[in-house]
This record gives C-alpha cells, sequence and structure tokens, in this order.
C-alpha cells in the first residue's frame, strides 16, 4: 500500500496534537487558549488538504482553467474560523474577568485563592 | 520592446531574490538588534522593492499592475515606517547598541 | 504616540486606501477572493489602526458604543430579512431566485445583501470586541 | 524564474522564523516577524504569478497591511503596556 | 515543485507549533501565533484555498493578535512555570493522535481527483457558473447554496459581541462606582463566611 | 404560507429576535420581545410536531436548493419532540425569569442577558431541526458560544472560572464534532444526513469512518456530559443564575444527547454504530459507572445546585443506557427519560431559584424550615424529587419502567437490578433536602421569609403538574417516543 501520498496529512495530525496538547497541559489561561488556537487552525488545515486537486487551481471560474479545486471545504472552513475567532475573542475576555476577580491568571493559584477562607 | 521589459523583470526577480536571502542571512547572523535592522530593511526594501518591480513589469498595463503598484508603495513605505517606530521603541526602553568592545553596554 | 510624527503621517496616508480596499473587498467578492466577512475584518483593521495611532477617545468619536450596538444588530436583521422577504415573494426561505424577476439577477441582489449584512456585523463586532478590551484598564 | 524567486522567498521566511525562534528580546522577534511578514507578502505575489493567476493579489494586499498593523499594536502594547493610553488626545505622554 | 513548497511550508509550521509550546513569554507565544497564521494561510493559498488564506490571514494575523495583545495587557506577559507533571496529557493526545493516523490509513490520496468528496457535491456547485453567473464558486456556494450556514456564523460574531458587550464593557454608572469604590467591588467580601450576605453564599461550599 | 415555511421560521424567529432586543436597549421591551419569540417557538414547534404526527416526516429546503446542494431541514417524530420539549422549557423558564434575574442579574444588562438566551435557544432549535451535517455544528457553536456568556453571568466570581472551564472542554468537544463531520465529509463527499446514510454502505469498514465515529462520539460526550467527561458540568451550573441552570439542564445536556440518537442511528445506522465498532461494550458501562458514581458523589454535596448537577450526570447515564440497548423499548426509554428528566429538573432548579430569591443561599444547610415557609415551593421540590427517585405516578417512574424492561427483555438481569439500586441513592440525596426543609428548626431572625411570588410559582407549578400528568398519561411522551424509536430502528439498512 501506498502511504505516502498521506504524509501532509500525518503532518497536519502532528500540528493539531500539538495544539491540543497545548490546551490539556499547561495552566495558564492564556496559552490553553493559544494552544486552542493552533488546534482550530490545524483542523481548518485538515480540511483544506481534502479539497485540493491535483492540476487544479482556485475554484473562481475563468475560462483559461477546467480543473479547480473542490470549494466547499473552503465555504466550510470560511465559517469554522469565524466560530474560531468568536470563541477566541468570549475566552480572552473571560480570561480578564477572571484576571480582575482573582489577580491571576494561573490555574493553581486561581485554586489557591479559592481555598482561602 | 517585449523581450526588454521580459528580460529586465527576469533580472530584477533574480536580484531582488539574492536580496531577500542576504537580508535575511544578515537577520539571523548579525550580532545585535540594531544592526538587524539594517539587515532586515535589505529584506523589507530592496528585496521586496527588486521582486515587485519585476512583477509589474511582468504584468502588464492592466488592474493587477495597479494591484502591484501598490503593494510597491506599501513596501517601500509601511516597511521603512515600522522599522523606524520599532528602532525608536527600542531605544526608548533601553535597548543599548552593541559598543566597540564587544558587548551591549 | 504624541512624537511619532512619522507613524501619523503615514497612517493618515494609508487609512483611506485601507477603507477603500474594504469596500472593494465588499463589493469585489462575487468575483475574486473576499466578501462581507473579511471586508468587514479589514474595515474593523483599519479602525483599529486609526485608534492605535490617534487615541481611543478620538476613536470612539467616530463610532460610539451605541452606533456600533446598532449597526451590529442591523447587519444580522438585514440578513435574516432578505430571508423573509423571499419567503414573502413565495420562495423558501433565502431563495434569492424570488427577489427579481430573473433568477440569475435575484442571485445577485441576494449575495450582495446578505453580504453587505454579513459585511456591517463583523466590522461592529470586531470593533466593539477591540473597544471592550482596550476600554477596560485596570489601573 | 518564478521557482527561484519562491524558494530564496522560502529560505528568507525560514531565516526570519527562526530569528524569531531564537530571540533573544522581544524586539527581534518582532523585526524577525514584521520581515517574515514582508517575506509572505512577497511568497503571495510571486505564487500568484507563478500559478497564472494574478488577480488573487488581493491577498498579498491584505497581508501587508495586516502586517504593518501588527506591528503598530504590538509596538504600542510594548511601550505603554497597555493599548488603551498614548493618543492623540492623552497629552503629556512622551512616546 | 508544489513538493518542495508544501514541505518546507508545513516544516515552518511545525518548527512554530513546538517553539509556541516551549516558550514561556505569553507575549512571543502572541505573536508566533500571528506567524502560525500567516503560514497556514499561505499553505492555504498553495492548495488553492485563496478565499480561506484570505480570512485566515485577516482573522489570524490580525484580528486575533490584536485581541490577544489586548488580553495580555489586562493581565500578564509571563507563564508560570508548570508544575504538573505532563504524563498523562501526553498520554491522552498521543492516543487521540494515534486514532487519527489509524483513521488516516483509508483515507483518499492527496490532492486524488477520484475522491468521493470530488466527486459528489462539488461539481454541481462548479458549474453553477451558468444559473448565477458568479465566477467565485465559494461566494456563491457560501452565501447561496448554503446561505444558511453563513446566516449562523453570522449569528456567532453577533454573539460574540452579545458576550464581549456583557462581560466587558462597563456601563457609565458602574464606573462612577468604582471611581468611588475603586477596588472593592472587585473583590466579593470574603473576610467573614458565617455572614448571611446573600450574593456570595450562592453554592459557596462546594468541592473541586 | 407561515404553515409552509413553519420549519425555517421555528428558528429564523428567535435568531431575529435576538438583534431586536440589542436594538432597544432596554430590559422591559426585550423581555416582551424575547418572551414573544419563545412563544412563537413553541407553538410552531407544537405544530410541527402534530403535522409530523398526521403526515410523517417534514423536509424543508432552505434557499430553494435541493437536498445534497441546500441545506435540509427535516423534522420527524424524534427531532419534532425535542423542539416542542426545547422550545416549552424556553416559554417556561421565560415566564419564571423577571423576579430571579432582577436579583440575579444587573437591571442593565437584562436587554443583553435576553439576547444571549435567545441565541441559545435558537442554537438548540437549529441543531435538532436541521438535516445537515454541518449545520449542526454551526448552531451548536451558537448555543455554547451564548450559554459560556449565560453562566459567567452569575454572581459568584467561581462562575467566570467555571463558564471558562466549559468553553475549553466544549471548545475541544465541538472541535472533535468538526473532526469526526470532516472525516465523514471526506468518505462520502456530502454533508447531508441522509445521503451520507445513503453512501456510508461501502465505506462504512474503513478506519477512516471509524475514526469518525470515535472522534464523534467523544465530542458529543463531552458536550452532553457522560460521566468521565462530565467535569465541566456541575461547576457550570452551580454558579450560574438560577434561571440559567434551569434552562441548560433541562435543555442543552438534551440537544446533545439527541445529536448523539441522531448521527448513530439515522447516519451511521446502529447495525454500524453497534456491532462494528466497541461503542456499546463501552457506552453501557460508562453509563452504568456514571448513575453511580455521580449519584453517589450528589449525596455529599453541601450546595443544592451542585448536588442537582451531580443528579444530571447520572440521568444523562440513564438516557445514554437506554440507546445503547440497541432495542426499540431502550430507545422509546432514553427518549422518554430525556424528556422527563428535563421536565423534572426544569421543576427542581426553579424550585431552587425560588429559594436562591428569597434566602440568597442555595446551601443544604440554609434549607433549614423552609417547609413551613415556603410551603409552595417545597412541595414543588418534593413532587419533582419523587419522580427524579422514580415512585410511581411520577413520570420519572415511566421511564424507569422501560429501562428495567429493554433491559430484562435483553435479559441482562444486573443492568435492571443496578438501574433499581440507583433510585436508592437518588432517595438519598433527595431525603438529605427534604429532611433538612421540613424537620429542622429554622435559624432565629428567619422570619422575614416568605413564599415566592406568583410569577414564579405558577410557571414551576405548570412544570410540576406536566411531571404528574405525563406520568398519568402515558399515551402522549411514551407514545411519540415508542414512534421515534421505531422510525428511528426502522432506518436500518
Amino acid at each position: 500500500m501506498d502511504y505516502f501520498g498521506l504524509y501532509n496529512y500525518w503532518i497536519v495530525i502532528f500540528l493539531m496534537m500539538t495544539g491540543f496538547y497545548i490546551v490539556i497541559s499547561r495552566d495558564n489561561l492564556i496559552k490553553k487558549l493559544i494552544g486552542l488556537n493552533i488546534f482550530q487552525t490545524s483542523v481548518f488545515l485538515l480540511f483544506i488538504t481534502m479539497g485540493k486537486v491535483k492540476g487544479g487551481t482556485a475554484p473562481i471560474i475563468n475560462h483559461h482553467f477546467d480543473t479547480y479545486s473542490n470549494p466547499l471545504p473552503h465555504v466550510l472552513i470560511l465559517t469554522a474560523i469565524v466560530v474560531g475567532v468568536a470563541t477566541m475573542a468570549v475566552g480572552l475576555s473571560l480570561v480578564v474577568r477572571i484576571n480582575e476577580a482573582y489577580h491571576t491568571i494561573e490555574e493553581d493559584d486561581i485554586h489557591l485563592v479559592e481555598e482561602e477562607p | 520592446m517585449e523581450l526588454i521589459l521580459d528580460m529586465a523583470s527576469w533580472i530584477l526577480i533574480v536580484v531582488g531574490s539574492v536580496f531577500c536571502v542576504i537580508g535575511a542571512v544578515g537577520l539571523l547572523r548579525m550580532p545585535d538588534f540594531y544592526s538587524r535592522i539594517h539587515a532586515s530593511g535589505i529584506t523589507d526594501t530592496l528585496g521586496a522593492g527588486c521582486i515587485l518591480g519585476g512583477l509589474l513589469l511582468q504584468s502588464g498595463l492592466t488592474l493587477v499592475s495597479v494591484k502591484v503598484a501598490f503593494l510597491l508603495f506599501f513596501a517601500l513605505i509601511a516597511s521603512p515606517t515600522a522599522a523606524h517606530a520599532l528602532a525608536k521603541a527600542a531605544y526608548l526602553t533601553g535597548e543599548k547598541p552593541l559598543t566597540r568592545r564587544g558587548k551591549s553596554a | 504616540m504624541k512624537r511619532h510624527s512619522v507613524l501619523r503621517v503615514v497612517a493618515k496616508l494609508f487609512l483611506p486606501y485601507i477603507l477603500l480596499f474594504a469596500l472593494y473587498v465588499q463589493f469585489h467578492g462575487d468575483f475574486g477572493p473576499g466578501g462581507g466577512f473579511q471586508a468587514g475584518v479589514i474595515f474593523a483593521a483599519a479602525f483599529i489602526l486609526y485608534a492605535l495611532i490617534f487615541g481611543l477617545r478620538t476613536a470612539h468619536k467616530v463610532a460610539s458604543a451605541d452606533l456600533l450596538r446598532i449597526l451590529m444588530a442591523a447587519g444580522l436583521l438585514l440578513y435574516a430579512s432578505v430571508g423573509i422577504v423571499t419567503m414573502l415573494k413565495g420562495g423558501a426561505y433565502l431563495d434569492y431566485n424570488f427577489l427579481r424577476h430573473d433568477p440569475v439577477h435575484g442571485q445577485h441582489l441576494g449575495i450582495l445583501l446578505v453580504e453587505l449584512g454579513v459585511g456591517v456585523t463583523v466590522a461592529a463586532v470586531m470593533v466593539t470586541i477591540f473597544f471592550g478590551f482596550a476600554d477596560r484598564k485596570n489601573r | 524564474m518564478y521557482a527561484v524567486a519562491i524558494v530564496s522567498v522560502l529560505a528568507t521566511m525560514f531565516l526570519a522564523v527562526s530569528r524569531a525562534f531564537a530571540g533573544p528580546t522581544v524586539f527581534d522577534r518582532i523585526l524577525a516577524v514584521n520581515t517574515f511578514g514582508t517575506a509572505t507578502v512577497l511568497f503571495i505575489s510571486v505564487y500568484v504569478f507563478m500559478g497564472g493567476r494574478p488577480d488573487f493579489l488581493d491577498l498579498a494586499l491584505v497581508y501587508a497591511l495586516l502586517n504593518f498593523i501588527g506591528t503598530i499594536a504590538v509596538l504600542k502594547f510594548l511601550q505603554f503596556g497597555n493599548l488603551a493610553v498614548g493618543g492623540e488626545d492623552e497629552g503629556g505622554l512622551d512616546s | 515543485m508544489t513538493f518542495v513548497i508544501d514541505i518546507l511550508l508545513l516544516a515552518m509550521l511545525a518548527a512554530t507549533a513546538i517553539t509556541i509550546t516551549r516558550l514561556r513569554s505569553l507575549f512571543a507565544a502572541a505573536m508566533l501565533t500571528g506567524v502560525y497564521s500567516f503560514l497556514s494561510a499561505c499553505w492555504m493559498t498553495a492548495l488553492d484555498a485563496v478565499d480561506v488564506a484570505f480570512t485566515e490571514a485577516a482573522v489570524g494575523a490580525g484580528i486575533s493578535t490584536v485581541i490577544m495583545l489586548a488580553a495580555l495587557a489586562l493581565t500578564t506577559r509571563e507563564e508560570k512555570r508548570p508544575k504538573h507533571s505532563r504524563i498523562l496529557p501526553l498520554f491522552v493526545v498521543c492516543a487521540t493522535g494515534a486514532v487519527l493516523i489509524y483513521g488516516t490509513l483509508d483515507m483518499p490520496r492527496f490532492g486524488d481527483p477520484a475522491a468521493p468528496v470530488h466527486q459528489t457535491v462539488a461539481p454541481r456547485y462548479l458549474q453553477s457558473y451558468e444559473e448565477t453567473h458568479i465566477p467565485n464558486v465559494v461566494t456563491s456556494v457560501l452565501a447561496s447554496f448554503r446561505g444558511y450556514d453563513t446566516l449562523g456564523e453570522t449569528a456567532v460574531v453577533f454573539t460574540a459581541g452579545i458576550g464581549v458587550m456583557l462581560l466587558l464593557v462597563r456601563s457609565k454608572r458602574l464606573k462612577q462606582d468604582r471611581k468611588s469604590k475603586n477596588n472593592e467591588s472587585e473583590e466579593p467580601a470574603q473576610d467573614n463566611p458565617k455572614k448571611k450576605d446573600p450574593k456570595n453564599h450562592i453554592a459557596e461550599n462546594c468541592i473541586l | 404560507m407561515i404553515r409552509e415555511n413553519l420549519p425555517a421560521l421555528q428558528v429564523v424567529i428567535p435568531l431575529m429576535a435576538a438583534p431586536i432586543c440589542i436594538l432597544f436597549k432596554n430590559g422591559r421591551a426585550a423581555y416582551g420581545i424575547a418572551l414573544a419569540a419563545t412563544l412563537f417557538a413553541f407553538g410552531a414547534a407544537i405544530s410541527l410536531l402534530t403535522q409530523v404526527l398526521g403526515v410523517g416526516p417534514i423536509s424543508y429546503e432552505l434557499g430553494g436548493w435541493a437536498a445534497p446542494w441546500g441545506i435540509e431541514y427535516r423534522v420527524d417524530y424524534l427531532s419534532g419532540f425535542v423542539l416542542v420539549l426545547v422550545s416549552g422549557m424556553g416559554v417556561v423558564v421565560q415566564l419564571f425569569s423577571p423576579a430571579s434575574i432582577k436579583r440575579e442579574i444587573d437591571e442593565e444588562k437584562h436587554y443583553l442577558f435576553h439576547c444571549a438566551f435567545l441565541l441559545c435557544l435558537t442554537g438548540l432549535l437549529g441543531i435538532v431541526i436541521t438535516g445537515d451535517a454541518f449545520n449542526v455544528f454551526v448552531f451548536l457553536e451558537i448555543s455554547a458560544l451564548s450559554s459560556y456568556i449565560l453562566i459567567s453571568l452569575g454572581k459568584h466570581r467561581r462562575a467566570l472560572t467555571s463558564a471558562y472551564q466549559y468553553l475549553i472542554m466544549g471548545t475541544i468537544g465541538s472541535t472533535f464534532i468538526l473532526i469526526g463531520i470532516g472525516l465523514l465529509y471526506m468518505m462520502t463527499g456530502t454533508l447531508n444526513m441522509a445521503d451520507i446514510a445513503a453512501r456510508i454502505g461501502p465505506v462504512a469498514t474503513t478506519r477512516t469512518v471509524l475514526a469518525a465515529f470515535a472522534f464523534f462520539t467523544v465530542g458529543v460526550s463531552i458536550k452532553m456530559a457522560l460521566f468521565p467527561l462530565h467535569l465541566w458540568l456541575p461547576n457550570a451550573y452551580a454558579y450560574a443564575p438560577s434561571v440559567v441552570t434551569a434552562f441548560l439542564a433541562a435543555t442543552a445536556t438534551k440537544v446533545a444527547v439527541y445529536v448523539l440518537i441522531r448521527f448513530t442511528f439515522t447516519i451511521f445506522g446502529e447495525h454500524f454504530a453497534f456491532e462494528e465498532t466497541p461503542v456499546a461494550t463501552l457506552l453501557m458501562p460508562l453509563a452504568l459507572i456514571g448513575i453511580v458514581v455521580a449519584s453517589s458523589i450528589a449525596i455529599f454535596q453541601k450546595s443544592v445546585k451542585r448536588m442537582l448537577a451531580y443528579s444530571s450526570v447520572a440521568q444523562i447515564g440513564y438516557i445514554v443506557l437506554g440507546v445503547s440497548f440497541v432495542s426499540v423499548t431502550g430507545l422509546t426509554g432514553g427518549i422518554v427519560h430525556l424528556f422527563n428528566h428535563a421536565l423534572m429538573k426544569g421543576g427542581l432548579f426553579l424550585a431552587v431559584a425560588c429559594v436562591v430569591l428569597r434566602i440568597g443561599s442555595d446551601r443544604i444547610d440554609d434549607f433549614a424550615g423552609l417547609g413551613r415557609r415556603m410551603p409552595v415551593t417545597m412541595f414543588a421540590f418534593v413532587v419533582a424529587g419523587l419522580s427524579m427517585i422514580g415512585v410511581p405516578l411520577t413520570v420519572g417512574f415511566i421511564s424507569k419502567w422501560f429501562l428495567i424492561q429493554a433491559a430484562i427483555e435483553k435479559g441482562w438481569w444486573p443492568v435492571a437490578a443496578l438501574v433499581l439500586l440507583s433510585s436508592l441513592l437518588a432517595v438519598a440525596y433527595i431525603w438529605r433536602v427534604v429532611e433538612i426543609a421540613y424537620f429542622r428548626k429554622p435559624p432565629e431572625g428567619e422570619d422575614r421569609i416568605t413564599e415566592a411570588p406568583v410569577s414564579m410559582l405558577l410557571p414551576m407549578g405548570a412544570l410540576i403538574l406536566a411531571t404528574i400528568f405525563f406520568g398519568l398519561n402515558t399515551e402522549a411522551t411514551a407514545g411519540v417516543a415508542r414512534q421515534a424509536a421505531e422510525y428511528l430502528m426502522g432506518a436500518v439498512r
């Protein structure tokens, strides 16, 4: 079986997992959001990769070309990018409020503050 | 005429590419921040300028060339401005240039 | 940035072109890359540049919180009401073919309106988000 | 010929991004990211010409624009620690 | 040529992602996130997704970076050294990655025009130029065929706007309140846990 | 014309009401608009359900584009049923809310609150009604984002941290769902649910579809707080404003369960989902462990909201248990419990909201003496609690009856026994509250506490009456649920 045609899926999966790792291993609330951003961006890359047709061009009709890449993943990802930035904005504003309430944005310290009477 | 334009554009593109790499090498190899700014200036203006100029010659007189011209204009104004602001900010924040003794004073 | 005269001159030079470019992206989305969302973001970016260089208070004079709130709602409403109009004209929700007598023109008009709605909402929301963060000085 | 340009631009991106990784000061990173942005603009411009669809230059324009705005925002942040202060109206704040 | 571009861009993406993981300066991490967005936008252009590259650059490198910087300005710039062991997260990530890699094995190969993705729905979209006369297929799919998704997308953006207004925008009255009380309003009075202050006792006692 | 376009209007009217709320910047006007839109949604849902029961599933093509190319709305028995549930709970909570949010949320943020509430409702309705896999993701995000915002409005500062935690876990969950949808799309080339189901046959055994199913299931499990992935739920429910807790507890997790049922049965088909993959062997034990562990944790909580939140995790276990039987009876039990649990959990949380309004606390110890001071509220609490335990004549009994029947059908006696035993745990945690409320003397100086206002008691009373009514008259719920289950199981390929 020829697995060579999958190399960029694998790299994209590596990127996704790097982002995911940041999200679940870090304590800093902003770092988590950064990780989430990388995770999501890499998922977008996965979608875009599947839309590519060899020898194709961007799906904007032009009479010099007749092979186009698949437009549907692009449409989906446009929507998903917007969702990503919306989540990011809400998450960051939550972090700002948390910082005002606890004076820290480290998860451990928040637990410590919480345990104080 | 066509041929001359074409040749000129290719020459510009190749020269621009070389300048880009030179600038980037300088950015990586120069010893301190202020000298690195000089190096990045090569990429930002000379490299970008030459490549975009070459593309401008390639594109003829269309909407595309207007866009390239605008990019050129942008590259020639925005990048130096950013570099200027950056150097100023660095200097005011207390970043000291490398002196002759070889260490940041 | 009082003394950053270079920055201010350059920003003043660029701002009109950026806004023009945003409009180009907004209305040229049918033919090239771009569309409402991208245009909205570029518009907001131009506004953010303005606020960064000329100060927040000046920027607030250009776009007050109330204006942003209304624009934000208006864009979404515009989008949704295009659907209602097609419905009233006898089509399904968002079936632009019914907007005009000719389906092709209907599609064009529908997409134009819808993209406009997206652009307005996105620009207003992005500027609101920026103001939300930038206004909140905690010291 | 475009290939030469693409490869050298990619090399530029690579070198610039290495400087951004290495630092050591924040300003080095900003400078590197700025140069990286310029290289990206060049990459897109050359790439769309190579693909035969130069009408996508809008992309390069957006990149150039955002690169500029991003650098300004970062600088402002560094200088004042806040995006809010330091405008025309806030007298007394000497850059 | 495409292969070289692919490999170089992907290598840079991976290097950026790893560096972000290792950096503790949040400021640098935010900037490198911008770089990451630029890089992925470049790769998207190389994969013919110009519209997406446009958006990703505008959002990822522009707006996201700016709001992240704004949030950093209100919080802190350094991340503390983490204290926990990283074994469990690493295990979870490896397991997830393994499932994904396993999933790729039966995938159609990269760029294969015979893949089901390119066979079923997409050809109809590419022919839509005849009906709509809109050359940018992405726009016509986005705004017409799947226009309802885009309405949802706009609603998501709107929701984010509402969220920021609710969370961050202070009203005028509250501002004056804060000025007079300074910092008191931010910290709920917790000095006396026995006190029957209704606001602070809602579900205060809990086990985490 | 309204009748033909009802499926679209069902979602669009609340969606359009949200920006209109914002335009006015006035709490009362916003409330009026929100209430009107919610009432309309409820009416539309009932009308859709009756249509479906009469003529069978309805399909609606948005934008006039035929199904695999455009987005299709599809109302069948199950989605009609869940639509009624979600919009009905929306109406009850809206009617209940004014007095409660007046106490818990700043006056000038009320219009934003109503707007966010409408968006949340829109998202939930959109998820349920759509027949397009990606559209599910979009509406999932609308509802998720608005629920993070709603949760963060709680007075206590931990509302912020729990909203943040929910945001992180919820986003991971929805990104997993996105990956799952992407992989499915990659193998079938289409996004319409019915179309995917038709095309998945030849590729069903590929490793890619297996991975898609795995990611999808994990993502949805995070969203619905299935046992080991429930960590976000207790805090989120405990610190959110009371009405928000009531609404989310009654609807959000239920809709996630709906998504699970929809994808496993309609898209993947239960043959694939439960025989080709180890899902069944994994879901059932998780559900059972979840029921026992979460109920046990609930017993030791000091805050009533947290106790009920853990109880919610346990109840999700019951619903998933019903699904994992893969039989018509089991599925009926799951769907009925989905409805019933929404009723009784909604009732319980509304009762707690009344208490919070009057005494400002939800600690169990502070409930002392409430049996006498707030008799109606506590009576409602007791009835809903009895239903939670599964006492005959209440809805809780019906769902447990179906679940046990399904277990016996399969011959899995231990499961049946465990379901019965877990009721004892429910008795334990409900009894703690009842004991304190009725048999412990109130602390001195708390004589001022009076019954909650009628505007709150009426909606709550309606819910409690519903728990009894649907407990006596099983045809309405169990009948529809059985029809839905048969329809889903009939969609076997």
